[in-house]
């Protein structure tokens, strides 16, 4: 049936096969979109925020969503930047996740705030001085280079190549396609760190406040870290993913193997940050602030625990994992290692949303505790299925892995040889 | 000749070009204005500003107002600064007054012809007819004492006087003891207590840490139901630092006065003639010296009443309805004048709605903090809704008495008395009685004055009286909700924050085992209403704080024992 | 946002972080605007069989991509930069430089495909031969014939058209096989045959350069064994089991073969269209 | 000279009986609860809140303390994160101002605020049918999904201003401008005045050593100064501590 805009020579299921894959995804951004509906059209008294806890679950999500998402940019900056060849295999996958991850934050984003229809006032009366507004540009103005991006690879279908238009298009755009990449690693670096930044400023909440290096915080610098470090580890375990439900190779063995170092060596930068951080925060930012470290950690739940399993459990051990050739050889520890790595940054920035909120400030504050409604998740769910959905059909019609197709057979060796001359297009 | 690609081209150019020009960032900016004035939000009402001056009837205490309006319509009220009652001080209550007469509860319409046509019968069958006040002192207290006398058998009830009647001069006390009583929580005048506060020491007998146990000076805390033991101990100078304090005169005793300990205590300690005096009250027409005598309505005979006309349009002490109904015969006709369905409306065959400050014409005795008789009017800011009737001339038109031109044949009598100042609110000056003419004193008093008697000289000394006294109860009963209406915006007190504890809401003790938010049952001899538990660990356990409403004073009032159980 | 609005002050924070923005607008814009430009000026230049060409090559993996002289075994490995158009290649024109076209012995059957030297092929298994009146005739070579056995659909370009080097020749269907076939030579149609030839097409020029992109001779069975060698991949690829009787000769109609083979796939492959 | 308007609260003569929340409700147009409001959804932009010295009955005490903007002044949190200047401080008065109109609701600010003094929205804004007919004219109401807070009830100030004017005086500082809580502070607990003029009662009042800020380490330096001579009631300016009574805060 759609068998003309599946590229030739790779094998993918049948069309009615992948509708049942489809559907549950489908049903799942059915319910998202009606919870969304609801909140856009009875106001956010659909949620369970309130004036103490005005950030909940969604903030929480965009955080960790761009973080993951940031792969496509670091990616992107290895492979046409620095010139890391091998990246090739991935990046088409990275870009579009990096384009679900970034457009389904922007829409949370969009129901989170009380007035949408006031959304562009940010672009109209910017205040230079708000982390949000450097947010808030940087974001759309990625979104938009990541969707330049993602063109590139929806022209190359099968079908849409015979429109001479669009094939000419997009081997015009491709040949740009560095500006690009550095256009979007510019935006996607300052923005990750703005929204680290989001919290360090607080000022208020001195749980959250930082100390600054230059004009910015410094959880700035290690949200740019972590995500770059996470980046890699998300594209390991989605690809990994993808090939087991698809029962497919996607990319050379060496690829893997090169973004579990380049994952473990940033994680490990990030853990040795993180952890001067931390102690320069513990000892003199929070005390001289009239707030002692200490009491953060005896509101229960959130015990020393939390911070122990940030830096640690999450962060140098897997770190440790990625970094010896050994383990990273081997595929278990790998993926286990990465997926410590996002777990990692996703309660790194939960601590950040949730716990800064949670924690009294006054001395007659109580502890606040928070449950998003069924409303909050259900949003939350639209964006997953909406993700899933969007990469399911680039995979099914897109050439999200150019290896594949050699890799439909064991090929001799000689054939890898790198040549000395090479014509290639990038 | 244009092709479509050239109309591409020129749309396409001028697009560009206009992108240039401050034009469509302009227009966005209109936009944004736009997006500003939302759609469906209530526009305030512009037009002239000025201010009006009336008194407050929503509790005895009458604290003198000032109205801003808009046009004629009141926006918000404040108090009158320099008066020498209320010294310019409003309770929340005062505070959004004005917001009565629009709110959702309000009793707008009732029975009238039915109601009238029932009385009658019950007239015509001879039976006793009876008016209980809930304010009584008023003038249209005088009209039905006057209508009552002219009905046979006709009674005029009215609640137990505070302090027998007498009134308390808080300027004179260095000491107050008080066992239980809301000195700084609504007592008497809130502004005339704060002005005195600073010369007195109060010492607090409480079981629980109410607002005015927290402020007083010394709180002692006792077991919910011991009060009146600790009473007879001090009494006894069981409690020599108490007896000390008790030393730095003058003193003034204030509790459940029907417990002869405090009567025993007040003469102890003096009190009698210099912290409790004797008040006179404003003068009435001689023509009305033939108005029935005021009755406690303890005092009525048993199942004797057959008709009980119930005025609660000023709200004042209530008297729970188990102990009234003991007063009236089997097939009485009771009928409600009420704005509200929470008071005895619940009870009544007839409810007949009222007009609500600051809708009323009305006056306002003295309060008991006020050594003076008083004479001021509530002057009606907005017209009274459509449907309300004026009870006063409702039961005038009963009796076939006139009493239209009351109010101003009073205010005739005081100035013909030439006795003490009246206090004008717009300038706060004060002029005496003798030099006004009774046409420029009943203006001022409708522009807002108050007409203040001098004290006494010869006044007698006063008398308490102790009567057979009720037990404490276990329920400490705080003022939240008012015995009536209560402005919407209260919410911000009750839901939007804990600062005083909504309608049918119990503070309890966390010991007690219940969970905050838990919906349970206050029960008594009485019966029992839902709740809700909010926990408090400055409730004692054993102790229960609910607020006070018709409702919870039907249940709570004069019984012990109280409980909280499980729905 | 703009100097007009409300709260926008000439301040550093303003000019610094709006320039950012407003760089980052134009360079992307540009970009767009650049890639929008020059698609349309290569649409204008008819250079699109050149570019979807180009894009097809680059698409094929690298071995496909292998210079002839690797074939042959001239070279250790090199792969091909001009898009097997050697016409305009250094490092073909030296290696051919000092030794005339190496014409073997007429061989007419290799592995028992005829394979007649007479005429130059493409690696796109086509053949060219100049015929006396000069022009020339096109025709599928036989591996190519084979694979497509009796084709389902022939679409040949109607005569008047002018064809160029690699661009699209003309389409073969075959089952669910649908491929171009690329043009051996740049010429002019004018004559269209079902037999032997398919095409008759006057050639732009006819000078020893205009062939030298073709291989010939020698280079056929060397070019031939790795054909078949990727034609023996393709079907491990598409059917684990099939396979050619080794060494043998392919039969005439290979399709029938294998009736449940994804065959365009296969010729997707051997037809260099990816 | 600019003014710098404050506050002292003396907390020793706060009764909590709330009159100061529901005139500041009158006075600004704040609509009443909503059915679903809670004290965590609600809209009061001053709250009374009930503190106790954490020992248990009888031993307990309670002191109430109303929290409105502290109105910081220097580098105000919230002032500093609002992506679109939605928030400003007047330099002529150091009054905190919130732009409704101008807002889109993504409650940075309210994160940023460590008084909680800002609230949100949640709701359209309604009152009982004829209650709209008391709306305050000099303030506009505001739509749902908007934060909003104290300033001071910059509408009298408006006013105020052009009363002095009209009076000759100089219009920048008017003589009779106090906000309605102020106003309607039945014990006088509430002065409010210009701490830059040494001889207003609050500047006197705020130099007092029985005087304190909340959080006054965070150096936001607000202009709410609270006074109370009991010692534990002092210990609220300070960081939380976790322990007992902390939790069952009412108010």
């Amino acid at each position: 049936m759609d068998k003309e805009f599946i590229t030739r020579g790779v094998k993918r299921c049948s069309g009615g096969k992948f509708l049942l894959w489809l559907t549950p995804w489908v049903l799942l951004l059915a319910f998202g979109l009606f919870s969304a509906a609801l909140v856009l059209i009875k106001g956010l008294n659909q949620t369970n925020m309130d004036n103490r806890f005005a950030f909940g679950l969604w903030i929480f999500l965009d955080l960790t969503v761009i973080a993951l998402g940031a792969g496509a940019f670091f990616t992107g900056f290895l492979l046409y930047i620095l010139k890391i060849d091998d990246l090739k295999a991935v990046i088409n996958s990275a870009v579009v996740i990096g384009l679900v991850c970034y457009s389904g934050a922007v829409c949370v984003l969009a129901v989170d705030v009380g007035q949408p229809l006031r959304a562009w006032f940010t672009f109209w009366y910017p205040n230079v001085h708000s982390m949000l507004t450097e947010v808030t540009f940087c974001i759309s103005c990625y979104l938009t280079v990541l969707a330049i991006e993602y063109l590139p690879i929806v022209l190359k279908n099968r079908r849409l190549r015979e429109v001479p238009s669009m094939l000419v298009f997009e081997h015009e755009l491709h040949k740009l396609i560095y500006v690009l990449a550095g256009v979007g690693t510019f935006l996607s670096f300052f923005h990750q760190g703005s929204l680290g930044g989001l919290y360090g400023v607080l000022r208020g909440r001195p749980f959250a406040f930082r100390e600054g290096l230059a004009l910015w915080p410094s959880t700035f610098f290690l949200f740019i870290i972590s995500a770059a470090a996470v980046g890699p580890s998300f594209i390991l375990l989605t690809t990994w993913l993808v090939e087991k439900i698809s029962r497919k190779k996607l990319v050379k063995p060496e690829v893997p193997g090169l973004l579990a170092r380049i994952s473990g060596l940033m994680l490990a930068v990030y853990v040795l940050a993180k952890t001067v951080d931390t102690l320069v925060w513990l000892n003199r930012t929070s005390p001289e602030r009239g707030f002692q470290g200490w009491q953060y950690y005896s509101w229960r739940p959130f015990g020393t625990w939390i911070l122990f399993a940030e830096i640690v459990v999450f962060g140098l051990v897997p770190a440790l994992i990625l970094l010896s050739p050994k383990l990273r050889a081997n595929a278990g520890w790998r993926l286990s290692a990465a997926a410590m790595a996002c777990c990692g940054v996703a309660l790194n920035r939960f601590v950040m949303t949730v716990q800064t909120l949670a924690l009294p400030t006054l001395s007659f504050d109580p502890f606040m505790s928070y449950y998003p409604s069924w409303q909050e998740v259900g949003t939350f769910l639209a964006v997953v299925a909406y993700g899933v959905l969007v990469y399911s059909f680039s995979f099914r019609y897109f050439q999200l892995f150019p290896q594949e197709r050699d890799l439909r057979v064991q090929t001799p060796p000689q054939r890898e040889e790198r040549e000395l001359i090479t014509a290639g297009r990038y | 000749m244009t092709t479509r690609r050239d109309l591409f081209k020129i749309t396409g150019g001028a697009a560009v070009g206009a992108l240039l020009t401050p034009a469509p960032w302009r227009m966005i900016t209109d936009g944004a204005l736009w997006s500003e004035n939302w759609p469906g939000i209530p526009r305030p009402a512009r037009g002239e500003i000025r201010a009006k001056f009336t008194n407050c009837t929503l509790c005895p205490a009458g604290c003198a107002m000032k109205a801003r309006c808009v046009g004629d319509q009141p926006i918000s009220l404040a108090g009158v600064a320099g008066h020498p009652l209320s010294h310019g001080a409003l309770c929340p209550f005062g505070i959004a007054g004005h917001h009565l007469p629009y709110h959702p509860e309000r009793l707008l319409s009732g029975a009238v012809e039915d109601a009238a046509a029932a009385i009658k019968k019950g007239i015509g069958e001879g039976g006793r007819i009876a008016v209980f006040d809930t304010r009584p002192g008023r003038t249209a207290s005088w009209t039905y004492r006057r209508a009552m006398a002219s009905l046979p058998g006709g009674l005029y009830l009215r609640p137990q006087a505070a302090l027998n009647g007498n009134a308390v001069d808080l300027s004179a006390a260095r000491t107050v003891l008080s066992f239980g009583v809301p000195l700084l929580d609504g007592w008497g005048t809130p502004g005339n207590v704060i002005q005195a506060r600073g010369n007195f020491r109060l010492i607090q007998v409480e079981a629980i840490e109410s607002r005015t146990a927290a402020m007083a000076d010394l709180w002692l805390p006792t077991n919910a139901g011991e009060e009146r033991a600790m009473a007879s101990i001090i009494l006894n100078g069981g409690m020599d630092h108490i007896a000390r304090e008790l030393e730095n005169g003058p003193v003034l005793v204030l509790g459940p006065e029907d417990w002869p300990e405090i009567v025993e205590l007040n003469r102890k300690y003096g009190a009698l003639g210099r912290t409790i005096v004797s008040r006179r009250d404003a003068p009435v027409p001689d023509t009305w010296k033939d108005a029935a005598p005021e009755m406690e309505w303890a005092d009525a005979a048993e199942g004797s009443i057959r008709v009980l006309l119930i005025d609660e349009t000023a709200p004042g002490a209530y008297v729970p309805w188990h102990s009234l109904e003991t007063k009236l015969s089997r097939d009485a006709v009771v009928v409600a004048f009420t704005a509200t369905r929470d008071g005895y409306a619940r009870h009544a065959q007839f409810s007949i709605p009222t007009a609500v400050f600051p809708e009323a014409l009305d006056d306002i005795p003295a309060a008991v903090d006020s050594p003076a008789g008083v004479f001021r009017l509530s002057t009606s800011l907005v017209p009274p809704a459509a449907g309300t009737i004026d009870p006063a001339m409702f039961i005038a038109r009963l009796a076939g008495i006139d009493a239209a031109s009351a109010l101003r044949d009073r205010a005739g009598a005081i100035c013909r008395s030439a006795r003490g100042n009246v206090f004008h609110y717009a300038d706060s000056k004060s002029t005496p009685m003798k030099e006004m003419k009774a046409d420029a004193f009943w203006k001022s008093l409708n522009e807002g004055a108050c007409w203040i008697d001098d004290l006494d000289p010869k006044a007698p000394a006063p008398k308490l009286v102790a009567r057979a006294a009720t037990r404490a109860s276990n329920v400490s009963l705080v003022e939240t909700c008012g015995a009536g209406l209560v402005s919407p915006l209260f919410s911000k007190l009750h839901e939007e924050s804990h600062v005083r504890l909504a309608r049918h809401e119990i503070a309890l003790n966390p010991a007690g085992g219940f969970h905050d938010g838990e919906r349970v049952a206050l029960q008594t001899d009485c019966g029992r209403i839902a709740m809700t538990v909010l926990l408090d660990p400055s409730i004692p356990p054993g102790s229960i704080q609910a607020a006070t409403g018709a409702d919870v004073l039907d249940l709570c009032g004069g019984v012990t024992g109280a409980k909280v159980v499980r729905i | 946002m703009l100097p007009w609005n409300y709260g926008f002050e000439w301040n550093t924070g303003h000019v610094v972080f709006l320039g950012a923005f407003y760089t980052v607008l134009v360079i992307v814009a540009t970009t767009v605007v650049n890639a929008i430009w020059r698609s349309r000026r290569a649409l204008r230049q008819h250079t699109l069989d050149e570019l979807r060409w180009s894009s097809d090559f680059h698409e094929l993996s690298a071995a496909d991509r292998a210079c002839r002289h690797v074939i042959t075994g001239e070279l250790r490995s090199r792969e091909c930069p001009n898009a097997f158009d050697c016409r305009k290649c250094e490092t073909h024109a030296r290696l051919t430089a000092n030794q005339a076209p190496p014409f073997a012995a007429d061989e007419e059957e290799i592995f028992g495909m005829a394979f007649p030297l007479d005429r130059f092929y493409h690696r796109g298994h086509t053949w060219v031969r100049r015929e006396p009146d000069g022009t020339v005739t096109i025709g599928l070579d036989e591996l190519g014939r084979r694979l497509i056995g009796a084709p389902d659909a022939l679409q040949l370009p109607a005569p008047g058209t002018h064809l160029s080097v690699n661009g699209a020749a003309f389409r073969l269907k075959k089952r669910d096989a649908d491929v171009r076939v690329l043009s051996p030579l740049d010429g002019e149609v004018i004559e269209t045959g079902t037999g032997e030839w398919l095409l008759r097409l006057r050639p732009d020029r006819l000078d020893e350069q205009a062939f030298r992109h073709l291989l010939c001779g020698s280079e056929v069975r060397p070019w031939l064994m790795r054909e078949l060698e990727r034609l023996q991949l393709a079907l491990t690829a598409e059917a684990a089991m099939a396979s050619l009787a080794d060494g043998g000769v392919p039969v005439t109609d290979i399709a029938a073969g294998y009736p449940e083979m994804n065959w365009d796939a296969v010729c997707g492959e051997m037809f260099l269209e990816p | 000279m600019n003014a710098r308007y404050g506050m002292t609260i003396d907390i020793d003569r706060c009764n909590g009986c709330g009159a100061c929340m529901v005139a500041c409700a009158v006075e600004n147009n704040i609509p009443p609860a909503h059915a679903g409001a809670n004290d965590r959804k609600g809209l009061t932009w001053i709250r009374v809140y009930k503190v106790d010295n954490g020992k248990e009955y009888p031993e307990r005490r309670s002191a109430f303390v109303p929290v409105l903007c502290q109105q910081c002044g220097n580098e105000t949190p919230c002032a500093h994160v609002c992506p679109q200047q939605a928030v400003d401080v007047d330099p002529k008065t150091g009054v905190v101002g919130q732009m409704p109109e101008r807002c889109l609701g993504c409650r940075y600010c309210m994160a940023a605020c460590p008084y909680h003094a800002r609230y949100f929205n949640w709701w359209d804004p309604a009152w009982p049918k004829g209650m709209e007919k008391t709306l305050n004219p000099s303030v506009a109401p505001r739509m749902r999904g908007v934060v909003e807070k104290c300033n001071f009830c910059h509408g009298r100030w408006h006013e105020a201003r052009q009363r002095a004017a009209a009076g000759g005086l100089a219009a920048s500082e008017p003589v009779d401008y106090v906000p309605a809580c102020v106003e309607a502070c039945p014990a006088g607990a509430i002065r409010f005045g210009n701490l830059n003029d040494a001889t207003t009662e609050v500047a006197r009042k705020s130099k007092e050593p029985d005087s304190f800020r909340l959080l006054e380490k965070l150096g936001t330096d607000p202009k709410i100064y609270y006074h109370s001579k009991r010692d534990w009631v002092k210990t609220i300016a300070e960081a939380p501590r976790p322990g007992a009574g902390k939790e069952n805060v009412r108010g």
